[in-house]
């Protein structure tokens, strides 16, 4: 397949999941009990007036039929216009572009912290013995199985509070980073470093192993022109799921480390029910979703043109 | 010539975990020559092909083991690299899997000159396109960008030496370089090694078939059990053979056998053959105009054969020639776009699977790989009870006996009914995979390379067996294969495919005697004989 | 599977169905129990993982929580199962714009982060047990769809199903006797995988306040607890971690060695 | 406890002026004083570095909606017209003076001159008005502004300086109600902006003014260089406040939030966990307790429907559970038990310990004769093939912890004497939501308001009608045509002696109908870092304002 072909059958693959996830989130929004405009109005607790309510029904356009909501929902989507959040009064698209960097960083520090330990994980296993290569796959699974709101509070009791090393919450300083990068990248390296020693191993242990062994390259040349190829290939394969579940983990980590960011705009909002940045974080998260399944994909096309194998 | 010893080793022996595979083995390599180092799958020979570069990863001892003047038996790992691709370089068998999917070829030749020479990038390029154009690699600057997945299987096997070439070695180790490889293939690496010992380096050539050796080799050593059990120059080898695996070895090898005439010293012994007749009735199997296409690609065009009752049809081609689809749209398992096949005189294809329901038993199907044919989680009994009861039941007791009936026609022991196939070895997986295609008693047996993953001599082995088959039950075979000596050996009739087409076809005698296509006469001329 | 890892995969099996079956053998206290008075005891021998704030044994409801962590676990990873063996069938067999059409829905699924998933689940149904498994089953179904779809698409034209084609066999039992087997056999292993998963998911959405009701014994809900103790009683969030993090070590351990991959998850 | 102090018509001259911190300190009560503020010699400059437990607010104006959260904030940059003094007394701060009619319907109150909002606006007569038509206007969506000020029909400005609030009935708690920050005053100027600018960068009169506002991440504060202290305080050398700036962040985890202030990323943080707050003195860190005005912390029963509307069924739920054991171990001494519907900084607060003693044979007694008397094989009591069962929707937003735990207690001590409490933890909205369906039978909210008159709003039977959202106050749904008689007079009469006999019968009746299990003050607990110092100055409802607060350098 062409390169352009490729590239239009992505694009129109991901306007259709665009579309599906808009539609669910439309669909499961009405199915969420209670009168959006008392939402709007400060919620339940609010001594909003029956006029009030009424007001800003025919505001956000509450008043008219389903299907005309839809498509009037829809219409704005298209402009990238995600409406005003009824909690913060303020547009969607500048609520969620002030504390995107700052979850967009996490999750990408995150995650390149999550390879570079699985490689090194990898790399220290595929050249271990035997009881290092069990102690190896111990600590991984270990690793991939501790949760994250778990892992941050011992980060914090152990390297904040009693050692005082780092920061317990953001202060704007790299340091602050340090902590939740850890929490949200530990478990990812976990997963990561199952897959890949899986397939490294299954590489090191190739005929193009023993051939290029055999041409005089060292395990580390091996290791570096080769294994780490096939390493990367399952994982890249795995990076969608991996920044979507970093997405996940970012609600949490957020919420435990102050930090402002995407996922704790998102809890905020589904409590508040505010309807419109809950649609807008959705629809944001599918699109960094198909935007990197993507780009790695693409990465995937690079490195394995041919596709073959996998 | 010169005659310049480049390898000496002396009373090798290599264990893995205390288990000997490889037991006091001395050899020696000399420039400008070629030992072949033969035996069956098992026998120890790869691994004494690795300990000569340090990678047997057992326990290795040995009296004596120089290379190139140097001791080599208490080298470090970084001492080994330094000798490897650059002094010895290996050839492994297959070409897909032994070089990187994920890297060009040009960068897989030039990671051995990375290592061992100074050369500059622009200096290993120019190496790689050299080595490259050495071994007749047509547009070496192009094809070195590419990946051995975009290559074509001879341009895949030109890098897979290029890339041991590199270094400009002084011992070349091919291992199995042509196993599995169809004839023009096996000319083309035969033919590279022969340039390479003209070159005056010295190859150490290893594998299972003697025919492939033959006329490369300057000397023959026979591997059995981890142990050399004969060993002299070529002619004596063959000609005298002294020990009795050497001449079991060599009856194997089917080329110039004739019909029916056993391959194998243990089988059993057959009853004489009946007076093969033209046989009467309907056609076993007729193929009429068959033809299909994937996409754009014609993969077979306009094919027809008739298979008597009771015969061999060889049908032989190389890889991508299109017998296998020839052989599914035969087997009702691909639709052919248009023509037809008729099995006993009956319209068997095209047609809705439930209306030849009734024909299904007439026909039988044995493949290449039988292990990808059988449900993993099947023992060897109830694959044949569920083949017996036309898979209402795999436990049925009922079936018990003519399990064992069908074990016994294929030799094969009844205590193995509770094994699972993954435990058999290839030759008794493939008899299991013909057990199993009999139990319904088919009239026709298509068979599409069911020897070609076998060590010759268990290859004779089963190709005695399908004889005994067609003579006991006169069961007519479709035989398809790449290995011409094979064909030659099991066929009443051969039909030669190339590019989708049936080129040529006739009686065995008439198309081995006297091709009348050019490319039938360039077939038969790769063809390895004794 | 290795011999030691038989062994060990037994032992744990029958530790967790011991104590989800029969918490009482190993814990006879009651987890509900309250005793003011003897509120926050470090771990010793009175109470071997300590007591919580309201003086409950922190070992007993450990013990008694398995049943619940792992019934949630269980019952999600059932959900997310069933729902991927209908889809990933369907998908595999039908024509190829209805396969489209279905993998397009599992990407939308997919799309969607797990955790907004649950939220959004959660934020029409309330929270709780029931609505915390839906959550957690849908949205790891798509994975399971998606490795059922392939697996079926696989043996769908393998040599072993042309093969019973050849001997003749009719389609059903083809399809009873080789697809469904055959597709289910690595389902097994990502089966056990999943639930240690499951039960982090769960976990994660009591801790947030929007799974178990209190004073259940569940470990979420427990470490939830726990962490706002964290600095005057570390042990209320220890145990109830650890126990979460060994049910998922367990899981995978079993898992990988029935031959699954975390690739598929 | 106090029941004596007089809170109707003050003037400025009445009384000498006091030193500020002093005065303001007075609501501050017990626990860790600041030992070090005074022999240290307050430093200007620094940036102060404070981190609520709070959800954080979606309108820093406090006009808007109304709740603690965006009182605590709003303290730095908004003032009031009234506050309270150290003997609870309601004072005069942006107001001068202030009387009113004898009819009570007209309020008078002047202002101080010279007074200007961080915008450069006067503040006036107009403001006032300004300020309480916002108020008023439903589009602001006020809720508890809006019901202080519920009297006020209209409010007209006489002069520059004089503005004359005319009210529906008398109203002896407006001055109580004026001294919030939920009806602080804010420019009239600003308030015409559109909603959602006020609500980012609300305009005030305060030591501190909003300078930015960074989503999740923190409010920045910095002072008014402008600042004029209403009531001058003499042992100060400037006007303004120490501090250069607050930075008002949201770290809505305890254990995370502690952990800042421990390692010093933090400087005073909020909702202290009470267990964190027994050690702080040992880790060095100063403590503030400063329980909030109003009601106190309580849970209510819902009369209104089975098996509540039983008194006997209430009684025997509050006899059946032990409060006494749990507020002491949960809350590690840092709160006292209450046995009154009123804050113990209410002076006329009323307590009745017998009436809440733990006696569960009482309990049992009082079921069976309910006709309770059956009970299923779970032990849970029986009538008419009917469990008695309670539903208890707590919110994770209001609810700390230590108090969800103390529920924990009482589910599993009611259930010794047959009852099934089943509790929701649930988020704001959907607790909203349960209450205005009435899918509760016990409920704890909090309400703050100062001075007795949150009586009328929790306990009138007027606030069991829902507003149009569903809302209403009276959570216990309590209908007693005396009880809602004895609250009006108790706001209408001019005569203190006779508003605090009022006061109690109400409350009599209120208690010893068992419609409330009062628990403990509601907690509003600050520690804050050795580096701080001058802590201890709060507002009417509690809430601290760091004028005084320096920062080590």
């Amino acid at each position: 397949m062409g390169t352009i072909a490729w590239a239009g059958r992505k694009i129109g693959g991901a306007l259709v999941v665009l579309w599906l996830v808009a539609t669910a989130i439309f669909i499961a929004i009405r199915l969420i009990p209670g009168d959006p405009a008392e939402a709007i109005m400060g919620g339940p607790g609010s001594q909003a007036s029956a006029e009030a309510l009424a007001a800003a029904r025919a505001e956000y356009a509450l008043d008219q039929p389903v299907f005309t909501q839809y498509l009037l929902y829809l219409g704005k989507l298209v402009t990238l216009d995600f409406g005003t959040s009824y909690s913060l009064k303020e547009p969607v698209t500048k609520v969620m572009g002030e504390v995107l960097p700052n979850t967009l960083w996490l999750s990408l520090l995150a995650l390149a912290l999550a390879w570079l330990l699985a490689l090194c994980f990898a790399a220290a296993a595929s050249n271990s013995g035997r009881f290092g290569s069990w102690l190896g796959s111990l600590l991984e699974i270990i690793a991939a199985a501790v949760p994250h709101f778990w892992l941050g509070a011992v980060l914090i009791m152990l390297f904040s509070s009693a050692l005082g090393w780092f920061p317990a919450v953001d202060n704007g300083s790299a340091q602050g980073l340090v902590l939740p990068v850890l929490t949200l990248a530990l478990p990812l390296a976990g997963f990561l470093t199952q897959l890949m020693r899986d397939s490294l191993s299954e590489a090191l242990g190739s005929q193009f192993a023993l051939a290029a062994r055999a041409r005089g390259e060292s395990r580390l040349t091996l290791f570096w022109r080769h294994g780490l190829r096939h390493a990367a290939l399952p994982a890249l394969n795995l990076t969608g799921w991996a920044f979507s579940s970093l997405l996940s983990g970012a609600v949490v980590v957020e919420a435990i480390f102050a930090r402002p960011g995407l996922g704790r705009s998102l809890l905020s909002a589904v409590l508040a029910r505010d309807i419109p940045m809950v649609t807008g974080i959705a629809l944001f998260s599918a699109l960094v979703y198909i935007v990197v399944m993507a780009l790695a994909e693409g990465l995937e096309r690079i490195i394995n043109p041919a596709g073959e194998q996998r | 010539m010169s005659e310049q010893t480049l390898i000496t080793l002396k009373d090798l022996s290599v264990s893995f975990d205390g288990a000997p595979a490889v037991k006091n083995i001395s050899l020696t390599v000399s420039a400008g020559r070629v030992l072949a180092l033969v035996g069956e799958s098992g026998s120890g020979k790869s691994v004494t092909a690795r300990s000569l570069l340090g990678l047997s990863g057992g326990q290795v001892s040995a009296s004596e083991l120089t290379i190139c003047g140097r001791d080599a038996r208490n080298l470090t790992d970084s001492d080994w690299q330094k000798i490897r691709g650059n002094t010895i370089s290996m050839i492994l068998q297959d070409a897909l899997m032994a070089l990187d999917p994920l890297r060009p070829v040009g960068r897989e030749i030039g990671d051995g000159l990375k290592e061992h020479s100074s050369l500059s990038k622009a200096q290993r390029v120019q190496r790689v396109h050299e080595v490259l154009a050495s071994v007749n690699m047509p547009d070496p600057e192009l094809r070195a960008k590419q990946r051995s997945t975009e290559l074509s299987g001879g341009m895949r096997q030109r890098a897979l030496i290029a890339q041991a070439l590199a270094g400009n070695p002084q011992v070349v180790i091919a291992d199995e370089a042509t196993t599995a490889l169809d004839s023009q293939l096996t000319a083309l690496v035969l033919a590279q090694l022969r340039a390479l010992k003209e070159q005056g380096r010295g190859v150490l050539m290893i594998s299972h078939d003697l025919a492939q050796v033959a006329h490369l080799a300057d000397e023959i050593a026979v591997m059995r059990h981890g142990e050399i059990v004969e060993s002299g120059p070529t002619a004596q080898v063959l000609n005298h053979p002294e020990h009795e695996y050497t001449r079991q070895l060599l009856q194997a090898v089917p080329s110039g056998v004739p019909r029916f005439a056993p391959l194998s010293i243990i089988s059993a012994p057959r009853p004489s053959a009946p007076e093969r007749q033209t046989p009467t009735g309907p056609l076993a199997l007729s193929a009429t105009n068959l033809s299909k296409s994937f996409g754009k690609h014609v993969a077979v065009e306009q094919v027809s054969f008739d298979l008597p009752q009771g015969k061999t049809l060889g049908l032989v081609g190389e890889s991508g020639s299109g017998k296998t689809t020839t052989a599914r749209m035969v087997l009702g398992l691909q639709k052919p776009d248009s023509g037809t096949v008729n099995l006993l005189g009956e319209r068997f294809a095209p047609l809705h699977e439930p209306q030849r329901k009734q024909l299904r038993e007439h026909m039988g199907a044995i493949y290449q790989n039988p292990l990808g044919s059988f449900d993993p989680r099947y023992s060897v009994g109830q694959l044949l009870t569920d083949a017996l009861s036309g898979g209402k039941s795999k436990r049925d007791q009922s079936y018990s006996q003519q399990v064992d009936q069908l074990l016994e026609q294929v030799q094969l022991s009844s205590k193995l009914r509770s094994r699972s196939p993954r435990e058999l070895s290839g030759g008794q997986r493939q008899r299991l995979a013909i057990a199993r295609a009999l139990a319904p008693k088919p009239s026709v047996l298509v068979l599409d390379e069911p020897v070609s993953a076998l060590d010759v001599s268990i290859q004779a082995t089963v190709l005695d067996l399908l004889d005994q088959i067609q003579l006991e039950t006169g069961t007519s075979y479709l035989f398809i294969s790449h290995d011409l000596s094979v064909i030659e050996h099991m066929s009443d009739y051969v039909a030669v495919m190339h590019q989708g087409k049936i080129i040529e076809q006739g009686a065995t005698a008439s198309i081995f005697g006297s091709p009348q296509e050019d490319y039938t006469r360039k077939l038969l001329a790769a063809m390895p004989r004794l | 599977m290795s011999r030691s890892a038989k062994i060990f995969s037994a032992i744990v099996i029958l530790l967790w169905l011991v104590m989800a079956l029969a918490p009482g053998l190993l814990a006879p206290g009651d987890p509900l129990a309250i005793n003011p008075a003897q509120a926050f005891q470090k771990p010793g021998l009175a109470h071997f993982f300590g007591t919580d704030e309201s003086g409950r044994d922190i070992y007993t409801r450990v013990i008694h929580g398995a049943g619940d962590s792992l019934a949630i676990g269980l019952a999600a990873t059932a959900l997310g199962m069933g729902l991927a063996i209908v889809l990933g069938t369907v998908a595999a067999l039908s024509p190829r714009w209805l396969d489209e059409v279905i993998l397009r829905v599992l990407e939308a699924l997919y799309a969607i982060p797990s955790l907004l998933m649950a939220l959004l689940i959660i934020a029409f149904t309330g929270p709780g047990v029931g609505p915390a498994i839906v959550a957690v089953g849908l949205s790891t179904a798509p994975g399971y769809a998606r490795l059922v779809r392939s697996q079926i698409r696989s043996l769908k034209n393998s040599e072993m199903l042309e093969a019973t084609t050849v001997l003749g066999h009719s389609s059903w039992l083809k399809v009873r006797n080789h697809l469904i087997p055959n597709a289910l056999k690595p389902l097994m292993a990502l089966v056990t995988l999943g639930i240690g998963q499951a039960v982090i998911w769960a976990a994660a959405l009591s801790f947030l306040g929007l799974g178990t009701a209190p004073p259940a014994p569940e470990w979420g809900a427990m470490l939830s607890a726990g962490r706002v103790y964290l600095h005057l009683a570390w042990w209320m969030s220890l145990f109830p971690g650890l126990a979460i993090v060994a049910v998922a070590v367990s899981a995978t351990v079993i898992g990988r060695a029935l031959g699954g991959k975390v690739k598929s998850l | 406890m106090q029941r004596t102090s007089r809170t109707s018509r003050i003037l400025a001259g009445s009384f000498a002026l006091p030193l500020i911190g002093a005065l303001l300190a007075g609501c501050s009560s017990t626990g860790t004083s600041d030992s070090t503020a005074q022999s240290k010699a307050p430093v200007t400059g620094g940036t102060m570095v404070y981190a609520s437990g709070d959800a954080e607010p979606t309108c820093l104006d406090p006009h808007v909606g109304g709740n603690y959260p965006q009182a605590l904030v709003a303290s730095q940059y908004l003032e009031s017209l009234f506050t309270k003094n150290d003997k609870g007394e309601i004072i005069p701060w942006l107001a001068e003076s202030t009387e009113v009619s004898e009819d009570g319907l007209t309020r008078t109150i002047t202002l101080r001159d010279g007074i200007k909002f961080t915008d450069g606006t006067k503040l006036t007569a107009e403001a006032i008005k300004a300020n309480v038509e916002h108020l008023k206007d439903p589009n602001t969506a006020s809720s508890t502004g809006y019901l202080a000020v519920g009297k006020v029909v209209r409010v007209e400005a006489k002069d520059e300086l004089t503005a004359v609030l005319k009210l529906s009935a008398p109203d002896n708690a407006l001055l109580e109600s004026l001294s919030m920050p939920w009806t602080a005053i804010e420019s009239p100027k600003a308030l015409e902006r559109d909603q959602s600018t006020n609500c980012a960068s609300p305009v005030g009169t305060g030591p501190f003014k909003v300078k930015s506002w960074e989503h999740q991440k923190a409010v920045n504060l910095v002072r008014n260089d402008d600042y004029v202290l209403p009531v001058a305080d003499t042992k100060r050398t400037g006007n303004t406040a120490y501090l250069d700036g607050i930075t008002w962040r949201f770290i809505p985890e305890a254990a995370t939030r502690y952990a800042a202030l421990q390692s010093g990323e933090v400087d005073v943080i909020d909702n202290a966990q009470p267990d964190t707050i027994s050690t702080a003195a040992d880790s060095g860190l100063g403590h503030l307790d400063a329980p909030r005005p109003g009601s106190s912390n309580r849970i209510e029963l819902n009369s209104s429907k089975a098996p509540f509307d039983d008194q006997r069924v209430r009684e025997a739920f509050i006899r059946a559970v032990d409060a006494n054991t749990g507020v002491s171990s949960l809350l590690f001494g840092t709160a006292q038990r209450s046995n009154s519907l009123l804050s113990s900084v209410e002076p006329l607060a009323y307590s009745e310990e017998s009436l809440f003693t733990t006696d569960t044979a009482k309990a049992n007694t009082l079921l069976d004769e309910a006709g309770w008397s059956e009970r299923d094989e779970q032990g849970f009591r029986v009538k008419d093939g009917k469990r008695l069962s309670l539903r208890f929707p707590v919110s994770t937003n209001q609810s700390v912890p230590a108090e969800q735990s103390l529920f924990e207690q009482f589910q599993a001590q009611a259930k010794a004497v047959g009852f099934e409490v089943k509790i929701d933890l649930l988020d704001l909205s959907s607790w909203y939501g349960a209450l205005a369906e009435h899918e509760y039978n016990l409920v704890s909210a909090p309400y703050t308001k100062v001075g007795p008159s949150v009586l009328r709003v929790l306990y009138h039977s007027d606030s069991t009608v829902p507003a149009p959202s569903g809302y209403f106050a009276n959570n216990a749904q309590v209908k007693n045509e005396k009880l809602d008689k004895l609250l009006v007079e108790a706001e209408e009469t001019n005569d203190d002696a006779q508003r605090a006999s009022l006061y109690e019968q109400a409350q009599k009746i209120v208690l010893e109908g068992y419609y409330v299990l009062p628990l403990y003050d509601q907690q509003n607990h600050f520690l804050y870092g050795k580096n701080v110092h001058g802590i201890g100055a709060t507002t009417a409802v509690s809430s601290p304002i760091y004028f005084d607060t320096f920062l080590d350098q």
